[in-house]
């Protein structure tokens, strides 16, 4: 077990120096200039032949990329351009608002999307199947922005249930920070009024980013479902004269979550940078947009450390997939190979 | 051995085409039975059809600008009202099934080829080379797909053209990775020790017994992922990088009414349900394309 | 086995001392730990025309056997000639041209069968592959070929998935004796048919055999198929070869515990014989590390202590020069 | 198990759909202001590094500097830290005397120590706003502090007192309290003797201004508490919450429904539905932005002025302002806005296919030519590089456009290798000079030498009105100039857009301003 | 023997709606299975061995529908009966096993869970804790050394031997009426089937419990069961006594069968075999389905259904062959 944990994080490590050194000159292949970005439309060009001096754009590729890699081996991601800060620290600010917010996106996904794809596969080619597998494919299909504007429209404009964008209400004071996460926060400070307030803001976002994962855990639930349900020991469980409710929850779910754990990671990571345009839309301060704007800024730095930062949550996420994949399916061990 | 069955050539190819025809008989008869799916199927069909006729079903020039005439909701005159600029909508969105289908079918003609021979090479060869490809295949994936397409899009500058072959990289270690594990579920199969047995060479094997193999599983993940591919171009599109104004593209089409989205609906809207109908057709499709290609369907 | 320096001319197949091993790796270097020993030191000769079954539980390697001599399983070290020509570990055009020689039908025919492919195109590929036909000459020779297996036109642009178990088993038949080989190696040829299938299967194989002038390697667990279609039988156990003789021996003159036991499991189909079966304790156990003495030795009814430490060779113990068996107390009349 | 789940999850769902929200209104609250701004741009608040609209913007809450602009009033600057001046007779030397009553934030007391010291810090960081202050030739030396409420500089030169005094009260020119600078100076790689505050004071404060830097966190809200003890002008206000909002969407659905009191900046197809909210008022000025075609004279046609004009004669202006604009802007033939002394409500072009088709004719190119053109991503830039591609499609002359972001479209407008580009211009201190010096003079290296319009007749003029003295004829160099490049130069003049802000009715004295500096929140009331 | 037979399938007709059409499953299925007996069904694969051990318990998935026939288990016909009912029957009553151990077992489940879960469900009063305790306890009485670690372990630790007996002893702990073993021991070898088959007989012989015995291997059919049905195509084509239908067949096809086997056969002989194919089950039977196969065949056997004949003694056979001979009686 600890042997294989430590094997993934091996192959963790090559993955991270592959994309330090595919960012890096993806960076240098991109004609863009990201002074300019720095500098502004107006700056005269004495202040950008200054400002490439003070940033070491002067410097020979290898010598920049020499120096690159240095910083990345101890662990300084350098400053961003945009906020005149170290990435870490900008990755420490914005990270847990999106962690929030895909978590909670997430769980949207996964409460419709499982009972959805069991529906569908209980009832499968019935109308209950169509309806739901229509459903959930209108989540991946529209547009983040436009549904994201829709429901505000409808649920906060129109109808007035949830509050408006944003994380909390600007009159009340956030607790502590000590993970950055406004509910967990406000738990641990035992703020109630803040954990409720910031859950009604969290709702729409999250639905709006849960719908768009639901499709993908609803199509693999129900596919695995069939597979499930066609099995000997479903019929075993049949025989012993379980009824049906108890046959899929206590003899087919489990079975069939075991495949769906991997897309289930796989749409977590996906959610985590699907939330670019959710966070946009939603005044949601998250890594998402910060990472956008470096890349069209070309605020490298930026770019390199969230972009690592993503990698490493997902292969991270990946991880945790696998070992809740051994655990739900006993028949891995993760000894061997 | 030494008898000789003499066989009419005619009797054979037509024999042939028979055993086709049943093949397509009984996909048919899936097809059928299968509601979504040919609901699916007839969306795609109605795509093409729109992309082939636009002249004819345009109303209007799908790049004039009657700047008097902007956001006019829908009419009889504009089936689809017009947009910030007064061009007609529906007229764009007819010329832009031609754009949507363009880099939905090139990113699939660049990607899947590409993930198909990696995949099945690492695979097959297996050891150090399936090691090294997949770590590479692991370094796209850790990258957020819309990152690395936008990067790929910077470093080509903007175009529709560059958009595809960006989406194309950020595509093809999916379609590695699939085609990789069918090669694995493959590779030792009876049929292919066989044909390994009978003398047939890696190449041969690989070419001509395991990517047929493969090549229906990555069908059934191209189709579904058409959607995304569509949603990707419209987000690139949306960051400036993608088709470029006046283009009809319908992300574009989307993100540029969106700013008209309380007032004026139809702006955003109805390039969005383009968008969305087309999606789900192709995903309805995919789902499909599996349960026919399955051939435990067919025996039963 | 015994002359190993005069090879009789009739000597088609011959192994020497094979071993095969699978490693297991495991860890993050990947070492190297533990290795299951599929086939674990077996030595036979097959003669030209000779029908020799192989039987024994799963997992006791015969299939392994099997596929190492067709080059699809790594050999760990020694030897298998065919035709006296050494062919371990042959590459290229030499494993090429054996390939042509050697054909194998396996157990499931309905994973032996690519699902996407004409029957013509499956019996035809081996012509393709050496580049003996081409055109329409193909389809004629899988013609006549089908004809003989007992099909007609009407199959011959099917696809396999429309077939039954049995004429998927004649197809596989076809496909393997397109390239008229002179050893065919039977993996489990009948063991996922019905019994009536089964007969009509066996038949032809007779048939077949006599008018190609075939070599067959019976592969098999039912002692019943093995008895009516060989006429030498090698019991297998754990990797090891533990007797092997002339088929009326085996049956009739069982010298080793295991053989015995095997032969007692069969039931009768006449209900009114008694049946005395010996009932053996436990399951077989693993390949991976088997036992230092006779593999037989923990589940033996009559295991002594020798038998723990010392693995016994296979040798003759009756007056039948053919008949081995590798056991320190094996039963004589 | 997973039955209960799913109740539980629908249960409290339910509740939360129900539940009152437990927290006050943000309209309900008489203290707080809440603006929502597209504030994305900021990079710091470092005054002496903050260029971006909305830095400068808020800088102008938190700092105080030697002259400012009083709210709502915007054509010249008045004496606000400094109390008196004097200049010296050969105009190089220039001394002010402070005020006295002066407390920084932190209590300590404002003294000439501390402009000193201000001053020297942007002259030393060398940042990108440096250069209002710079191209007077000040140095560290040429700073220096007569006594404790006496500031002298030298500056190398004579120079208008109008462009001097619009700089001192750029944002760039803001006092910081030097006792609390210092004691954050850190060692960074970019500066390894200290970097004067710069990354402490990039999101925290040490000003004397109206209001107090509670908190700036990027993407989410700038939040600044009021200065009771201000010397001049206390806010009427107990705090203002700025929400970064970047849709204007959600900018507008948050003032309609109450949970923004000033929504900043809407789009001209906005203004029309928020005119028919009765709680809302839309507050409107010219921006004193200017949007322009340029047009890089080195290439091709663009070579010859008569295809430069018959382009200013082809332009839509029309259109652009009632359409694309709503309205929201005004034709503009000069590059001084409208708001800045000196602008003239001339017209030297008006839509005139004929005359276009005409002077296409005379240049050789009777049935036009391709060419492309360079434009932004972000609105309304795209629909305006349309409608011109649409307008110039009429004489003949096929646009190519280019959508490029920031980070592509400056390069290549900064190495000269576009052919037109769609582009605009803001001024950085409040005087007719920012506009006329780009516009005008080569050798600044702006945007008439990106257009490689080499003048030496403008650029002559543009450098004897920086030391005119007199701004009368300090203005009239600028006009003449501005006439030269009307009709000869690489531009063609668009529109000046307007500023709109959507407003609710119990907020009031919101004094809009043309552009970010001039931005006053102190007088505005909330009822 | 007592008078009422534990089961009675009288009549089962079972059609599956497929792609090609109807598959006319079971069409005419019929026999008697007495208390504390074993009853053997035979035939080849297809025949509708497995359809009508499902069919008892009332298990035909889709597209598959049970068209007509009663199937009466100890005075109530499971067909009419609500699913409630069938479903206190199932595991309660009637067990069945089946012939891939390894694929029957919840891979999921520990194996000592799955045997109590067939307590539990039919027994409310029962504890988690206590039904535990008799799983091991089964376990331990089916011979399985160290049963409290065994009922610990997942499925795929277990050879294929062991985790029959697992099913043995899930379906076997409830002690039903009737045991349904579908092919129980054609996927282990020989050795194990040796193991298994006694097993099976001691437990079936201590708890009295009836067995629907389902296999191909007549060798298995002859050493375990008291009576034997035949099948062919769907239609039960001769039943009896072991000793009958084994040494005195009176239906051509089971005559065939039994000469197919090799075992005993010559090996310089050709064997025996049955030429022809099983015919479609697309259409409906209108005659003997084995008519095209049969060596004896008359021409009102291609048009006509035989009906059953009772023979001498426990002994019935569906063949024209027998009509009209002095023993021999139609039903």
């Amino acid at each position: 077990m600890l042997q294989y944990i430590l094997r993934r994080l091996f192959t963790l490590i090559i993955t991270l120096v592959g994309i330090m050194v595919v960012t890096f000159f993806i960076s240098l292949v991109v004609p863009l200039d990201p002074l300019a970005s720095i500098a502004g439309p107006q700056a005269p060009q004495e202040t950008v032949e200054r400002l490439r001096t003070l940033y070491g754009f002067d410097q020979p590729i290898y010598v920049q990329f020499g120096r690159y890699m240095q910083r990345l081996l101890h662990a300084d991601l350098g400053t961003s351009f945009q906020t005149g800060r170290p990435v870490l620290d900008d990755i420490i600010q914005y990270f847990p608002a999106t962690i929030e917010l895909a978590t909670m996106a997430l769980i949207v996904s996964i409460i419709i999307g499982i009972p959805l794809g069991i529906l569908s596969a209980v009832y499968r080619n019935s109308a209950v199947d169509h309806f739901s597998r229509v459903l959930s494919l209108i989540g991946v299909s529209m547009p983040v922005f436009w549904l994201g504007l829709v429901l505000l429209l409808i649920f906060y404009f129109k109808l007035g249930w949830f509050p408006e964008p944003g994380r909390l209400d600007i009159m009340l004071i956030e607790p502590e920070r000590i993970t950055g996460m406004l509910l967990v926060d406000s738990v641990i400070a035992l703020d109630f009024e803040v954990f409720w307030d910031a859950l009604k803001h969290i709702v729409l976002p999250a639905a709006v980013l849960g719908l768009y994962g639901l499709a993908g855990i609803a199509r693999i639930v129900r596919s695995s479902m069939l597979d499930v349900l066609s099995q000997e020991y479903i019929k075993t469980a049949r025989i012993k004269g379980l009824n049906e409710f108890l046959v899929l929850t206590r003899h087919a779910l489990r079975n069939a979550l075991v495949p769906a754990v991997t897309v289930i990671g796989l749409t977590y990571g996906g959610l985590l940078e699907g939330s670019v345009l959710t966070e946009t839309i939603f005044s949601w301060p998250g890594l998402g947009r910060y990472l956008a704007t470096a890349f069209l800024t070309l605020d490298l730095n930026a770019v390199v450390g969230g972009t690592m930062l993503v990698a490493l949550m997902f292969s991270l996420v990946n991880l945790v997939v696998d070992l809740i994949y051994a655990f739900l399916n006993p028949q891995i061990t993760l000894t061997a190979s | 051995m030494n008898v000789t069955h003499a066989i009419d050539k005619n009797e054979a190819r037509r024999r042939r085409w028979e055993a086709r025809r049943r093949y397509l008989k009984d996909s048919y008869i899936l097809w059928r039975r299968n509601r979504l799916m040919v609901v699916g199927t007839c969306i795609i069909v109605f795509l093409l059809l729109v992309a082939a006729f636009a002249p004819l079903l345009a109303t209007h020039d799908s790049y004039e600008q009657i700047l008097p005439d902007r956001l006019l909701a829908p009419s009889t005159k504009h089936y689809f009202g017009t947009d910030g600029l007064g061009r007609d909508i529906y007229s764009r969105v007819v010329y832009g099934s031609r754009v949507t289908l363009t880099i939905a079918c090139l990113v699939a003609a660049i990607s899947t080829p590409l993930g198909l021979v990696i995949g099945v090479f690492a695979g097959y060869v297996g050891g150090a080379i399936d090691e090294i490809l997949m770590r590479l295949s692991d370094v796209f994936l850790a990258f957020p797909k819309l990152i690395l397409a936008i990067a790929f899009a910077a470093a080509l500058g903007p175009g529709v053209e560059n958009a595809i072959v960006a989406i194309s990289v950020a595509n093809w270690p999916s379609y590695a990775r699939l085609a990789r594990a069918e090669t694995l579920g493959v590779r030792n199969n009876d049929y292919i020790q066989v044909i390994r047995s009978m003398g047939a060479s890696n190449l041969r094997i690989m070419v001509g017994h395991i990517t047929p193999m493969c090549l229906s599983s990555i069908i059934v993940r191209l189709s579904l992922d058409m959607g995304t591919i569509i949603l990707t171009a419209a987000g690139l599109g949306f960051l400036g990088l993608g088709a470029q104004p006046p283009t009809p593209e319908w992300g574009l089409m989307v993100s540029d009414g969106r700013q008209f989205l309380v007032d004026q609906w139809w702006v955003s809207t109805l390039p969005g349900i383009a968008i969305l109908i087309v999606v789900m057709g192709f995903n309805l499709m995919g789902d499909g394309i599996r349960d026919i290609l399955d051939p435990h369907q067919r025996q039963s | 086995m015994q002359n190993k320096t005069n090879i009789p001319a009739k000597t088609l197949l011959r192994i020497e001392d094979l071993h095969v091993h699978f490693p297991i790796r495991e860890g993050m270097l990947k070492r190297q730990h533990a290795s299951v020993k599929a086939v674990n030191g077996i030595s036979f000769t097959l003669e030209r025309g000779d029908v020799f079954g192989l039987v024994g539980e799963s997992g006791c390697g015969k299939t392994t056997l099997g596929r190492a001599v067709v080059g699809l399983a790594p050999v760990t070290s020694g030897d298998i000639y065919f035709n006296g020509q050494r062919i371990v570990g042959l590459t290229g055009r030499e494993a090429y041209e054996r390939a042509r020689h050697i054909q194998l039908i396996f157990q499931d025919p309905y994973s032996s069968l690519h699902p996407r492919k004409t029957v013509c195109d499956l019996v035809g590929v081996g012509l393709k592959l050496h580049d003996l036909a081409e055109g329409y000459e193909i389809d004629e020779r899988v013609l006549a070929l089908l004809n003989r297996v007992g099909f007609s036109i009407e199959h011959m642009y099917r696809y396999a998935h429309e077939f039954s178990g049995g004429q998927r088993q004649r197809i596989a038949l076809a496909r393997a004796l397109i390239l008229q080989p002179e050893l065919l190696i039977l993996d489990e040829p009948t063991s996922a048919l019905d019994v009536s299938v089964q007969a009509q299967i066996l038949n032809l194989l007779k048939e077949l055999q006599s008018e190609f002038h075939l070599t067959y390697l019976f592969i098999s667990h039912d002692l019943g198929v093995v008895r009516y279609m060989s006429n030498r039988i090698g019991v297998m156990y754990l990797g090891s070869m533990v007797e092997t003789g002339l088929t009326n021996d085996i049956f009739y003159r069982p010298q080793h515990p295991y053989t015995r036991v095997l032969l007692s499991s069969l039931p009768s189909i006449d209900p009114d014989t008694p049946h005395i079966g010996i009932l053996l304790e436990g399951d077989p156990p693993t390949p991976i590390n088997p036992p230092p003495g006779c593999p037989f030795a923990p589940r033996c009814p009559e295991c002594k202590d020798r038998c723990r430490i010392d693995k016994p060779e296979l040798v003759q113990h009756g007056q039948d020069s053919t008949h081995f068996a590798a056991c320190h107390f094996p039963h004589l009349e | 198990m997973l039955k209960n789940i799913i109740i539980f999850i629908a249960a409290f769902l339910a509740l939360l759909m129900m539940a009152e929200t437990p927290g006050v209104d943000a309209a309900g609250s008489k203290d707080v202001l809440v603006i929502g701004m597209a504030t994305s741009d900021i990079i710091s608040l470092d005054p002496a590094k903050a260029f971006e609209f909305s830095g400068v913007g808020l800088d102008a809450q938190i700092y105080d500097r030697l002259l400012d602009f009083p709210a709502g009033r915007f054509d010249k600057p008045e004496l606000s830290l400094a109390k008196s001046y004097e200049v010296s007779p050969d105009g190089k030397t220039w001394t002010f005397h402070l005020r006295k009553d002066v407390k920084f934030h932190s209590g300590n007391p404002l003294t000439a120590e501390d402009v000193v010291y201000s001053f020297q810090r942007v002259v030393i960081l060398k940042d990108q706003p440096s250069f209002i202050l710079t191209q007077f030739g000040i140095t560290p030396e040429s700073i220096k502090a007569v006594d404790k409420y006496t500031v002298q500089i030298t500056l190398d030169q004579k120079y208008a007192s109008g462009i001097f005094f619009s700089c001192l009260s750029a944002g760039v020119a803001s006092i910081v309290d030097s006792k609390v600078v210092k004691q954050h100076v850190q060692k960074t790689d970019k500066y390894p003797d200290g970097d004067y505050g710069l990354t402490w004071l990039s999101r925290n404060s040490a000003g004397s201004g109206s209001f107090i830097l509670r908190k700036w966190e990027k993407g989410d809200r700038v939040i600044l508490d009021a200065n009771a003890d201000h010397f001049a002008n206390p806010p009427k206000v107990k705090r203002v919450v700025i929400k970064e909002i970047v849709e204007a969407t959600s900018r507008r659905l948050q003032v309609e429904k109450g949970d923004l009191d000033i929504a900043w900046e809407m789009y001209p197809d906005q203004i029309k539905a928020l005119k028919q909210n009765k709680d809302l008022r839309i507050e409107s000025i010219p921006a004193t932005l200017i949007y322009y075609l340029g047009m890089n004279v080195t290439k091709g046609p663009l070579t010859d002025n008569r295809v430069r004009t018959a382009i200013r004669h082809a332009v839509n202006y029309g259109g652009l302002i009632n359409n694309i604009m709503g309205g929201a802007a005004r034709p503009i033939n000069t590059f001084i806005p409208a708001g800045f002394a000196g602008y003239q409500d001339v017209s030297f072009y008006r839509e005139d296919l004929e005359k276009a088709r005409q002077l296409l004719k005379e240049a050789g190119y009777p049935d036009g030519f391709e060419i492309t053109m360079d434009h932004g991503d972000q609105t309304p830039n795209p629909e305006i590089a349309q409608a011109i591609q649409n307008s110039l499609a009429r004489v003949g002359i096929k646009v190519k456009l280019n959508k490029l972001i920031s980070a592509q479209l400056w390069p290549k407008y900064r190495a000269q290798k576009h052919e037109l580009i769609l582009a605009r211009w803001g001024p950085d201190y409040v005087d007719p000079h920012t506009n006329a010096q780009p516009f005008a003079d080569y050798k600044a290296k702006q945007l008439c030498w990106r257009n490689v319009y080499y003048n030496d007749a403008t650029s002559g003029l543009i450098q004897q009105a920086g030391q005119e003295m007199d701004n009368d004829k300090r203005i009239a160099l600028y006009q003449k100039a501005n006439t030269i490049i009307q009709q000869e130069g690489p531009y063609a003049m668009l529109f000046q857009p307007m500023y709109e802000h959507a407003v609710r009715n119990n907020i009031k004295d919101v004094y809009v301003a043309p552009m970010f500096d001039l931005w006053k929140l102190y007088t505005v009331r909330k009822e | 023997m007592t008078t009422q037979p534990l089961l009675s399938v009288k009549n089962l007709k079972v059609h599956f709606y497929t792609l090609r059409g109807i598959v006319h499953a079971l069409e005419r299925v019929a026999f008697e299975l007495n208390r504390q007996e074993t009853l053997g069904l035979a035939g080849e694969t297809g025949c509708g061995k497995s359809v009508t051990a499902r069919a008892i318990l009332r298990l035909i998935d889709p597209p598959g529908r049970i068209i007509s026939g009663s199937i009466i288990f100890e005075g109530r016909d499971i067909l009419t009966i609500d699913e409630a009912e069938v479903r206190d029957i199932r595991g309660s009553q009637i067990s069945m096993i089946m012939q891939e151990p390894k694929m029957s077992l919840n891979p999921v489940i520990r194996v000592g869970d799955q045997v109590a879960e067939t307590l539990l469900i039919h027994d409310r009063s029962l504890n988690r804790r206590s039904a535990r305790r008799q799983a091991v306890d089964m376990l331990a009485q089916l011979g399985i050394p160290d049963p409290t670690r065994m009922a610990q372990r997942y499925p795929h630790e277990l050879s294929g031997g062991m985790s029959q007996r697992i099913m043995i002893a899930m379906m076997l702990v409830t002690r039903p009426k009737l045991l349904i073993a579908d092919e129980p021991t054609s996927a282990l070898d020989v050795t194990i089937q040796a193991q298994i088959l006694a097993l099976m007989q001691t437990l079936v012989s201590e708890i009295q419990t009836s067995v629907l015995m389902i296999t191909h291997d007549l060798g298995v059919m002859a050493e375990t069961c008291e009576r034997v049905a035949v099948m062919y195509a769907g239609d039960m084509v001769e039943v009896g006594s072991v000793h009958n239908v084994l040494k005195h067949p009176q239906h051509p096809y089971t005559q065939g069968l039994l000469q197919t086997v090799p075992d005993k056969a010559n090996p310089d002989q050709p064997l025996f075999s049955i030429e022809g194919n099983v015919p479609s089950l697309l259409e409906p039977q209108t005659n003997c389905r084995f008519a095209p196969r049969c060596a004896h065949v008359m021409d009102r056997c291609k048009r006509e259904i035989p009906p059953v004949y009772n023979l001498n003694g426990d002994h019935q056979a569906a063949c024209f062959l027998h009509d009209g001979s002095p023993e021999a009686q139609a039903v």
